[in-house]
């Protein structure tokens, strides 16, 4: 049966694309944002995932104002990395896992999620900035994915408890495919900041550690906040943060924090990352 | 520039891209979208005001595009993730497009970011009512 | 305060619209599928609904394989007639009342429905059939529309009980919106067809006529049925009935049926018609 | 033509439009899709082999259009909704296309829908089982 074993967490910074392609993401200066991930690209060797289901949300590329799904889950073969205005990124293409994604689907929307369905579409540096941050520059993307994109562009995005409610209903559909895989969900996205106005370049270090603190134990309490306390507290754009919650419900209760990574500034954005390994998976 | 009447209208500086903006600022965001093509850009480029004129914006947004006006751009229905397709075919980084929107130079942006960024102290509500607003919000997360 | 005082149910077969548009919807051959409209083209010039909530299915329209909501609110200005292979049929263009829908929207999403916000599209003879058949041929519509596009299309539909939930949902939406509107919700498709394979023509008067007989009171019984079951006992497109327990769901618990119509065949369909009032509403 | 060990692939003559038949059928959904509009039409018409070899379909797939045969287009993972709009573009009615799927000529089908259609007894479960599957029917509807 496929399991999910762990989930993380990490920002998905668009300027952290720019580095790694550029070549200069080993750079002296960039040190204290990518030293932070070097646990986290063992970790994934050793992991091995055979699919990562990826929550991002989309940045005004595959979607424009036409039309603005809450849940899009990606059941296509494979997703171009997407030309953003500056040329698609040089990564390779992301391979789809539409047996998997198909029986996750029909899973939530007879679990009474009210899925969009997504057979073809480019991915933006909210799905592929993470790939490249934990798996490094590869020649391959060494797993399937299936990108699962939420609106946060657009208010009002999805609560927080219905997040987490999408998160379990994703753990309780993927222990039902009968094929052995190992399974991670990732959740992308935050944390602290805000792009526009006289407010803009807004930083809450005290709201994204007790955030990540909260995240493993009283997530439930977090799934309360409102999209409202996430814009004042943390900016417009950290409302993002309310992703890492689908990646957490899709966990056991009980998880272990194995890694932990937060830096500022990247760009005008705080940099969150944390892994989560389940307990009680491997006889503990 | 805030949004009125709503839970969010008492946050400084803030414009929340709801479905009050996004109706105003359709036309005037998917014009943005149409940026993401090199022959869009190029014909853009070649005549701003003409490019424009293809798109049922109003006047005012269009001047506002025409002098990369973020702020009032903002306040008539822009959202910053179309916005940056503005600015990126102009060559502009993200952060510098954005320290426009403030009272700092795309400068004292950068060294603000560096030194921890804009701290939320004094940030969170207009006219500083924290302690009354901050009960009606909690209120609000709940319906 | 806006509210809902009436809903009705119908079939939304393409056929209704060709006989319309080539002015032959007076034609004595087809008086036995007309007329019982009737008394329904009286009754909607009394009611006056100063907005309809259309939900109906889009038929590879507006929507192709790359795609596919679950749930699309139209939130748009107004929607063009599809061209749907032989020119756009030659009805007004249907306004839209994008204050109303984004007021709708965003209450469902915090209500825990995952939405996909629609802000231009074009709608097909799902949406324009039953305008059609209600008001007759008029220069402008006399009322906004929200279209509320439901996937009926791609296996699996939302269940029985999401679709009562949501139509529950938009009432609780409707009753908070602040001006003074009669709202009404349609809900169309079906009744029983099937449009493919060996089995194609298969009708089910039993199973049609114990649906809409059950719909007035017994309602949750009938959302619990499978698609599986809509789909042996009333053919893969019967399948489509589902989205009258979203009308159901937004009328009170207590509904006078005024009005009913049923006729076999239109094409290869069954054609089920009804219209509920509120009890409890005006003073009863 | 049915689906494989599903809960629905006891019922006859008939194919559910779930996953693994979307899967399939994308690009020749895709294709019918494109005849919506005239000029692709067009296109198609002046040679219709030299149209769908710009689409990744299978040869089947492109055979069967060819052929219109909507029985195999069906097993092949078309939906009625998108092959009705190659049917369109032949001047065929929805009737028409779907009683080529039936063991009835055209005029034969309509007769039987002038009468009510066809009846659903005997026509619920394959190999007449009626009994026994409806029970794990039921059980699989409350999953
Ligand atoms: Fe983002
Ligand atoms: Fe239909």
């Amino acid at each position: 049966m496929a399991k999910i074993i762990a989930g993380l967490g990490t920002s998905h910074i668009p300027l952290l694309g720019h580095i790694i392609d550029k070549g200069e993401s080993s750079a002296e200066k960039w040190a204290p944002i990518f030293d932070g991930f070097q646990f986290t690209k063992r970790w994934i060797k050793e992991q091995k995932p055979d699919v990562v289901i990826l929550v991002y949300n989309d940045h005004a590329t595959a979607f424009d104002m036409k039309i603005i799904p809450t849940f899009a889950i990606g059941c296509g073969e494979e997703y171009r990395p997407a030309d953003e205005g500056y040329g698609a990124r040089p990564v390779p293409i992301v391979k789809g896992a539409p047996k998997l994604a198909w029986h996750i689907t029909e899973s939530l929307i007879k679990q009474g999620f009210d899925m969009t369905i997504v057979n073809e579409m480019d991915v933006d540096h909210g799905l592929t900035v993470p790939l490249s941050m934990v798996f490094g520059e590869v020649e391959e993307w060494p797993c399937q994915v299936i990108p699962l994109a939420v609106n946060t562009v657009v208010y009002p995005a999805p609560t927080g408890e219905r997040c987490l409610a999408l998160g379990k209903a994703i753990r309780a559909a993927v222990e039902q495919f009968p094929e052995d895989l190992n399974v991670q969900v990732w959740g992308t996205g935050g944390m602290s900041h805000q792009l526009l106005g006289e407010r803009a370049g807004l930083i809450n270090r005290e709201w994204d550690l007790a955030f990540m603190d909260d995240l493993q134990s009283h997530y439930e309490a977090l799934a309360k906040i409102s999209q409202v306390e996430y814009i004042r507290e943390s900016g417009t754009e950290g409302s993002e943060m309310v992703m890492w919650l689908i990646m957490r419900g899709a966990l056991n209760h009980d998880v272990r924090e194995i890694h932990r990574h937060y830096h500022v500034p990247v760009s005008n954005t705080a940099l969150g990352h944390l892994i989560y390994e389940n307990v009680n998976e491997k006889g503990e | 520039m805030n949004n009125n009447n709503k839970p969010y209208s008492n946050i400084p500086g803030t414009t929340v891209f709801d479905g009050d903006m996004a109706r105003v600022g359709f036309h005037l965001n998917q014009f943005c979208m149409s940026l993401m093509q090199a022959s869009n850009r190029d014909a853009f480029k070649q005549n701003e005001r003409a490019y424009l004129d293809q798109w049922p914006m109003t006047q005012a947004q269009k001047n506002a595009v025409l002098a990369r006006d973020f702020t009032q751009l903002i306040a008539l229905g822009g959202n910053i993730y179309y916005l940056v397709k503005l600015s990126s075919s102009d060559g502009l980084s993200v952060a510098a497009a954005v320290s426009t929107m403030t009272d700092l130079s795309p400068e004292d942006y950068m060294e603000m970011m560096r030194n921890g960024g804009r701290s939320p102290e004094g940030n969170r509500f207009t006219h500083n009512k924290e302690f009354d607003e901050k009960e009606s919000d909690k209120k609000s997360s709940k319906e």
